[in-house]
């Protein structure tokens, strides 16, 4: 798909009239934007959309969407958004969050959406810190960054492989996007919304205040090398060797999409059928 | 065989069959249980397991009579034992006098001596012998049978029930367990056999089938939730049947997981709950909070074991009373009621449910094990009705120039909710303080105004009657919540039977309080708050409401093993006692203590 | 240029800064309350911000005077303005009278009207043309200098309090900071000054430093903990001094981790804290059950916000006091313990730990916003003595032939604690219910007695004094717990100064209640509960204690806005006015209403 | 190593005398005395080595061990491992538990205990069933297994797979053993007990009750054929192509244990330096 074909027309219908708390320069604003665009590009209808989110600066995209939207609490917005798809799978349901969000707190909710495969996209605006409270390291953050007071030595520790465990714990596409590209970032969120099944969009989003450093990823970023692959043993390898700056689709397969309690064969049997069984 | 004094049609009696894990003693209970239903009696069967998994040992523990039975007696007529293996961690719960007799195996040894000691008259019945002499035949299956004759059944009820408890088994099974029920019962020949009266139409249901069943009449058609026991049965007997419904059972990573499922999909509009039991309900607090403050309704259902922390997960308590009520952060109202029975699992459920919906809440429905694993014979419960469904914005309904108010104050405190699809009405809910559109605000002015919402629709609404079980009159009021009930109103009879006229206050909706009714109800009244935990949790909840005269006096014991009648009625009479002797103090909420 | 009504010396004056995110309004604040500690003032400063997490808009709020300030007052002296983009987020904080003076940039644009509505006399000043003269000079610091001669702090106090301030920026930063203070205050040339006068030892020191800082008193040496805000400062202030003692912290991966991570470090023989604030509280439940039930000690500090769910994070609010007292499934008895101060944190945090310690419990200590987020330049807080440390099994201990017996029963209900490492003494915690081996059991002997052990040994300690802070005496009682404590001395203060003679009684030890002796305190006083929530937490949970008169009435007022001494003065007017009109009705616990 | 050189003696000595509530014929009976002579093997001192869980059948294994131990929470053994072992680095830190209390609940755990590569021992051991609670899918249970009465289709859901999340996680020790291979089962352990940082042991270990099924593993198990390599990514994809039941060390690599605040360079400072700085 050539994401420059992409039509801005109507992205600003898909904006809502509540100012963002962002920092002036931080990448979500351009996340934001994209995702407007997209929306509109794709035609889903506003009110067939929704959005859910956990907390943080990234979590607060869905108010500034003119959708439905569920700013939840911090690291669920995945379950949230499982239950609300099993209930309405008429709705396209997007999921939106961090890096602190999504591989931190809610880290055991990744590995089970991926594995469970349900129509969500799930959008990671990935700044390698924890921007709302001020500057802690996140799972994805460098092991020696040493600029949050709470590890002033840095973390010590390995960074969180996004696009690895969501291939490791069985995501079926994983792509990776750059706020400094909105062009490429809007196709990629097309293809992981029409993509049947669980898509991972991991977004690299620059954080201006705590992480002015990262202005340098427009420089860092490149094209993915790697061709899409089917094979799930391959993409282990290659995105092991991945420098993570790599954007594009990482990986994408299709597999039966997991829709609970909503195939056809579901027949609405009356509950008097149910209570008469009851009887002793 | 029948012993004249034993009759379930006059007076209800109580069997047990222990044994250890394997023998069989539970699958035995439940046939007993369906034979007196096919009799035409009520009954109940409570069941009590040691700590392995498989093995171990068990026991089955039955009631049955002529009415509704609402807890286990105080002592047992009948009980026989399988083996004397683990007998002693039982001894305790079976309580036997000179009047109970015992069948015991002479194969399986001698008498352990809390039998001797009791008194009981023992019978020596060959149980494994009569069951050799069937092929694949089992000893439990002939104790059903000696048990069902001492208790007075029909041998075609216990064949009958037997043919319900072992369906799903082979041809072969069966006919070896109407063989040696047969033996047991004392006439060995016969054929098949075919009821001759019609057993009236009743329930045989565990008070998780109920609570199951309560939300499927209520509407919801989605579960999310994370195995726990005691409440495992709840969704397992749920999983089949939502999906007959059109609905959706979803088993989740963990217990944050189910209730933020529960809460995305009845935003979507589906009504939705989960089950779980104290640990879980820790773990959900959160997420609790959050569908108060973004007024999504769901339900919550906890099946109440020992606690704190892992406790004893096998048995019941009614000691998550405090976090049910009080264990969300902020100022969170929210439903918090209590199931009063097996069959009042089914009502509570039901009209917790569609409260929820209607207020746009959460509703905690507090079971426990007793309720939960436990089996009765009951009456079918009625539906629940009256209740007006979620307030729901029509598609294509107009709104405000300014856009939607999803969160717009209103009379009663209830704003109609968009559900996503809703042309026009696109919001996002918050768990940030909100303003009426639902855009975070930090102001007092609309945090006030949004707390006063939240908890006046909750104070403000009718409720009608079934905020409580009132029963009889009298100058003692044993008030009391959940699983008790059942032990009140026995120990409530055996004062009368004494001439102590007592009334029984059951809560049912425990948050908010019906404070006014309450007090109404408790006028003029001795009052004694009886409950199964250690910290006395209603007692101190309702003098904080300032619910309870002065006077008033805690009946708190903690489990394992559930209250009894005989217990509760002494310790009535204590309070009586020292009431008329002027020397009633200060009431200390700990200790069972009066 | 000094006002000659302003003079800090003698009463206590109020300044407040404002201006968008960036302008540097908390900066100016932090120098100004330096500067006013070089002076040999005491001081407190509280800041207040807007949703955005960087720009919006700002101010930092000060007060300072001649004696320890627990709270802001009722009105502002001085306010500057760095610009009026969104000044209207603070009118309702920064209230103005006719005797208020405000210092305004003509270049800012015109006034709001709520300034001018206020009658406050305004002073024009070019705070923009003045920082212009100077290289890279602030408007800001222009507002210092000006502010300070306004409030009449010396010149030397004001540099000396940027060079504090400004430690760790660059010598240039410094040197236009020193010119700029200095064209404020009117005085644009001179020297870098050395301070004449040595300033009393005080502490400068947020609350939540002052955590911390008890933390390490009392021994802490581990910390486990998720960032989330009021909280994070008490966890980056110990992260590198933990280190310096030897000791570590751990940013875990959510409070799960974390309270779990502290209960293993405990285990182990360290004393061990994590800090957090309502949302975490509710994830950590779970885990602090299963602290109280293997008598692990740890210690939770929560630093509360605007609630229920993610609620108002940057706000301070009383409303978790119900969470921490009851949010744990299960009889699950801890102490619960709130601050009553900025330097109190440093005490109660330091007292908590002991006691956890001492008694092998949990402890919850409620801090809040107001307290953590806000410095206060008070006299140094002596520590905690008299509490033995943890009951340990010394290495090579002797013990009964049957094993060591963890939980064995004991006189005080403290059985001592094998650290690993002990030969001989191995045990398995377990959150299961045990016996006093720890081995697994549902017996109810067992439970009972384990379920009394854990709730005696924290009734029958002997607290002491601490439990309670008791100013004052009276007919009049203002019974309050934690951050309030300050505005309601200061209430106190102004009901004498009109002849009502009014007693304090600020609860520190909130569980377990020290009943008998809250009794005598409120002794034949009208007593009224001040807190800052919804609900009226405290007041219901006194009531469930009946450790409150029937007449007790409650003030409880949400947040975001702290409450205000002359606020709960007009109520406490308004009781004593019903009081004597013999019209005090039934005490409604909700609303702040009378 | 030649693991059937590993002696008996003295494994008894670290049973202690609580009967374990397990089924006859249950996997962990295996794990428990492969466990024991291990220790007895290292020689470890009793009250020098803890055993820490959270709840299961698996989970109830510390209580079994003369050691140190916690019989925790669902699902929160690693984190409480953690701060003991942050507490305490003289002592031997052992954590125990199933494929439910490791992988479900405790999935994130899991996660971040592998990055964070502390000097810990985690035994998981996996029958493909919530044992405790009877017999319910747990992540590791095929999807198309229909005999828990929660999910009556299967799951229909991919399998969590321990190792592949292990390495994409960062797990710097990861071995498969059996406990019907007793004497490798000791081997591995021994391995991973004495493998300076994170160890992951993921021990096969068949439910009786719920899963008799699982008696054919004997039969499926074999040899693990890939070489131990030192290369995540050639390991990311071997251990996608491999069928499950390999028995040996999948991957092992040195790098730094993480000890948080037990460096030597910890220098015990006075509090008085701290309080000092306080001063106005
Ligand atoms: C249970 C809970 N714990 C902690 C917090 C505090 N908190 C809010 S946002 C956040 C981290 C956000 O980081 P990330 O998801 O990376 O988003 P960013 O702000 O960087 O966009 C934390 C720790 C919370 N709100 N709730
Ligand atoms: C918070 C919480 N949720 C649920 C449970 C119930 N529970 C106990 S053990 C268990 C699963 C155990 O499975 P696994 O870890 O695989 O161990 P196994 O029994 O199979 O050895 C569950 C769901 C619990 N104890 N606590
Ligand atoms: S703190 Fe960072 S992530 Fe948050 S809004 Fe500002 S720039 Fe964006
Ligand atoms: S249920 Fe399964 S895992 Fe649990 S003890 Fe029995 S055989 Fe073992
Ligand atoms: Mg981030
Ligand atoms: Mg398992």
């Amino acid at each position: 798909m050539d994401a420059s074909a992409i039509p801005s027309l109507g992205a600003k219908d898909y904006k809502s009239d509540i100012k963002p708390v962002w920092c002036p320069g931080c990448g979500h604003f351009t996340v934001l934007s994209a995702l407007t665009k997209t929306l509109a590009y794709l035609g889903i209808p506003k009110h067939l959309c929704a959005v859910v989110s956990g907390i943080g600066c990234s979590s607060r995209l869905p108010a500034y969407v003119d959708s439905y939207g569920f700013h939840g609490v911090h690291g669920r917005a995945l379950p949230l958004a499982a239950g609300l798809k099993a209930a309405r799978p008429d709705l396209t349901v997007l999921v939106a969050g961090g890096d602190g969000d999504g591989f931190s707190i809610g880290g055991n909710h990744f590995l089970h959406a991926c594995r469970r495969n349900m129509d969500l996209t799930y959008i990671v605006m990935d700044n390698e810190v924890y921007g709302m409270t001020k500057g802690q390291a996140s799972p994805t953050t460098q092991s020696d960054w040493a600029r949050s007071k709470l590890t002033p030595h840095g973390t010590g520790i390995r960074r969180f492989q996004p696009a690895a465990i969501a291939l490791a714990a069985g995501a079926s596409f994983i792509a990776r996007g750059f706020s400094g590209d909105p062009a490429g970032l809007s196709g990629l969120l097309a293809q992981a919304i029409e993509h049947p099944g669980f898509a991972f969009v991991h977004v690299l989003s620059p954080c201006q205040t705590f992480r002015p450093e990262q202005r340098a990823w427009k420089q860092q970023v490149h094209p993915c090398r790697m061709q899409p692959t089917h094979d799930a043993a391959h993409a282990a390898e290659l995105i092991q060797r991945d420098d993570g700056m790599a954007l594009g689709v990482l990986y994408s397969e299709q597999i039966p999409v997991h829709a609970p309690g909503t195939g056809p064969t579901a027949a609405r049997e009356a509950l008097a059928g149910i209570e008469r069984e009851l009887l002793s | 065989m029948a012993n004249p004094a034993i009759d379930p049609w006059t007076r209800p009696i109580s069997v047990a069959v222990t044994g250890s894990g394997g023998s069989g003693a539970v699958t035995a209970g439940l046939i007993l249980l369906a034979a007196a239903a096919r009799a035409g009696l009520f009954g109940l069967m409570m069941r009590s397991a040691g700590p392995q998994i498989r093995g171990g040992e068990s026991a089955a523990m039955l009631r049955f009579g002529p009415r509704e039975l609402g807890c286990m007696g105080d002592r047992f007529d009948l009980l026989a034992s399988l083996d004397w293996g683990n007998h002693a961690r039982f001894s305790d719960e079976i309580s036997l006098d000179a009047r109970s007799l015992v069948l015991a195996d002479p194969q399986a040894g001698p008498l352990p001596g809390s039998i001797s000691d009791s008194g009981a008259a023992v019978r020596m019945l060959a149980l494994r012998q009569e069951a050799a002499a069937v092929a694949a035949g089992r000893p439990n299956m002939v104790a059903v049978g000696a048990l069902g004759a001492a208790a007075g059944l029909p041998l075609d009820a216990l064949l009958s029930g037997a043919m319900r408890t072992l369906a799903d088994k082979g041809g072969d099974v069966l006919d070896a367990a109407f063989a040696c029920i047969r033996r047991g019962y004392g006439e060995p020949a016969g054929t098949a056999p075919t009821l001759q009266q019609q057993p009236p139409p009743r329930w045989n249901i565990s008070g998780n089938e109920a609570a199951g069943l309560g939300a499927l009449r209520a509407g919801v058609r989605f579960v999310a939730a994370y195995p726990i026991t005691p409440a495992s049965e709840i969704l397992e007997w749920l999983a089949p049947r939502l999906e007959r419904l059109g609905g959706a059972l979803l088993q989740a990573e963990d217990e944050l997981a189910s209730i933020n499922m529960i809460i995305g999909a009845s935003f979507g509009g589906v009504p939705s709950l989960t089950a779980t039991s104290g640990p879980g309900l820790s773990l959900m607090l959160e997420g609790i909070g959050l569908a108060v403050a973004t007024e999504t309704p769901v339900v919550v259902v906890d099946v109440m074991r020992g606690g704190p922390s892992t406790g004893i997960p096998t048995k019941s308590e009614q000691s998550d009373l405090d976090a049910a009520l009080h264990g969300l952060h902020g100022d969170a109202p929210h439903l918090v009621l209590a199931a009063l029975g097996i069959g009042d699992c089914t009502f509570t459920v039901d009209w917790a449910t569609r409260l929820a919906e209607r207020l746009q809440s959460v509703a905690i429905v507090l079971s426990d094990q007793s309720l939960g694993q436990s089996r009765a014979i009951i009456d079918p419960v009625p539906p629940v009705d009256g209740i007006a469904p979620r307030g729901v914005v029509p598609s294509g309904a107009a709104h405000e120039d300014d856009g939607y108010r999803r969160y717009a104050p209103t009379d009663d405190g209830i704003s109609p909710m968009a559900l996503p699809g809703t042309p026009g009405c696109t919001y996002t809910a918050d768990g940030l303080e909100h303003d009426p559109r639902g855009t975070p605000s930090s102001r007092s002015t609309d945090h006030r105004a949004q707390l006063d919402k939240r908890r006046d629709k909750l104070h403000t609404f009718t409720y009608g009657d079934a905020w409580a079980e009132i029963d009889g009159k009298g100058d003692l009021c044993l008030l009391t919540w959940g699983s008790c009930r059942g032990a009140v109103m026995e120990a409530a009879a055996q004062l009368r039977e004494d001439g102590i006229a007592a009334r029984v206050v059951a809560l049912r909706l425990i948050m908010p309080l019906r404070r006014e009714a309450l007090l109404s109800a408790l006028a003029g009244s001795t009052v004694m708050v009886v409950e199964q935990n250690h910290g006395g949790q209603l007692f101190r909840y309702l003098h904080g409401e300032r619910a309870l005269p002065a006077h008033a006096r805690s009946l708190a014991r903690p489990g394992p093993s559930v209250l009894r009648p005989a217990e509760i009625a002494a310790a009535a009479r204590r309070l009586l006692q020292e009431t008329h002797d002027g020397c009633i103090g200060h009431s200390e909420p700990w200790g069972e203590g009066l």
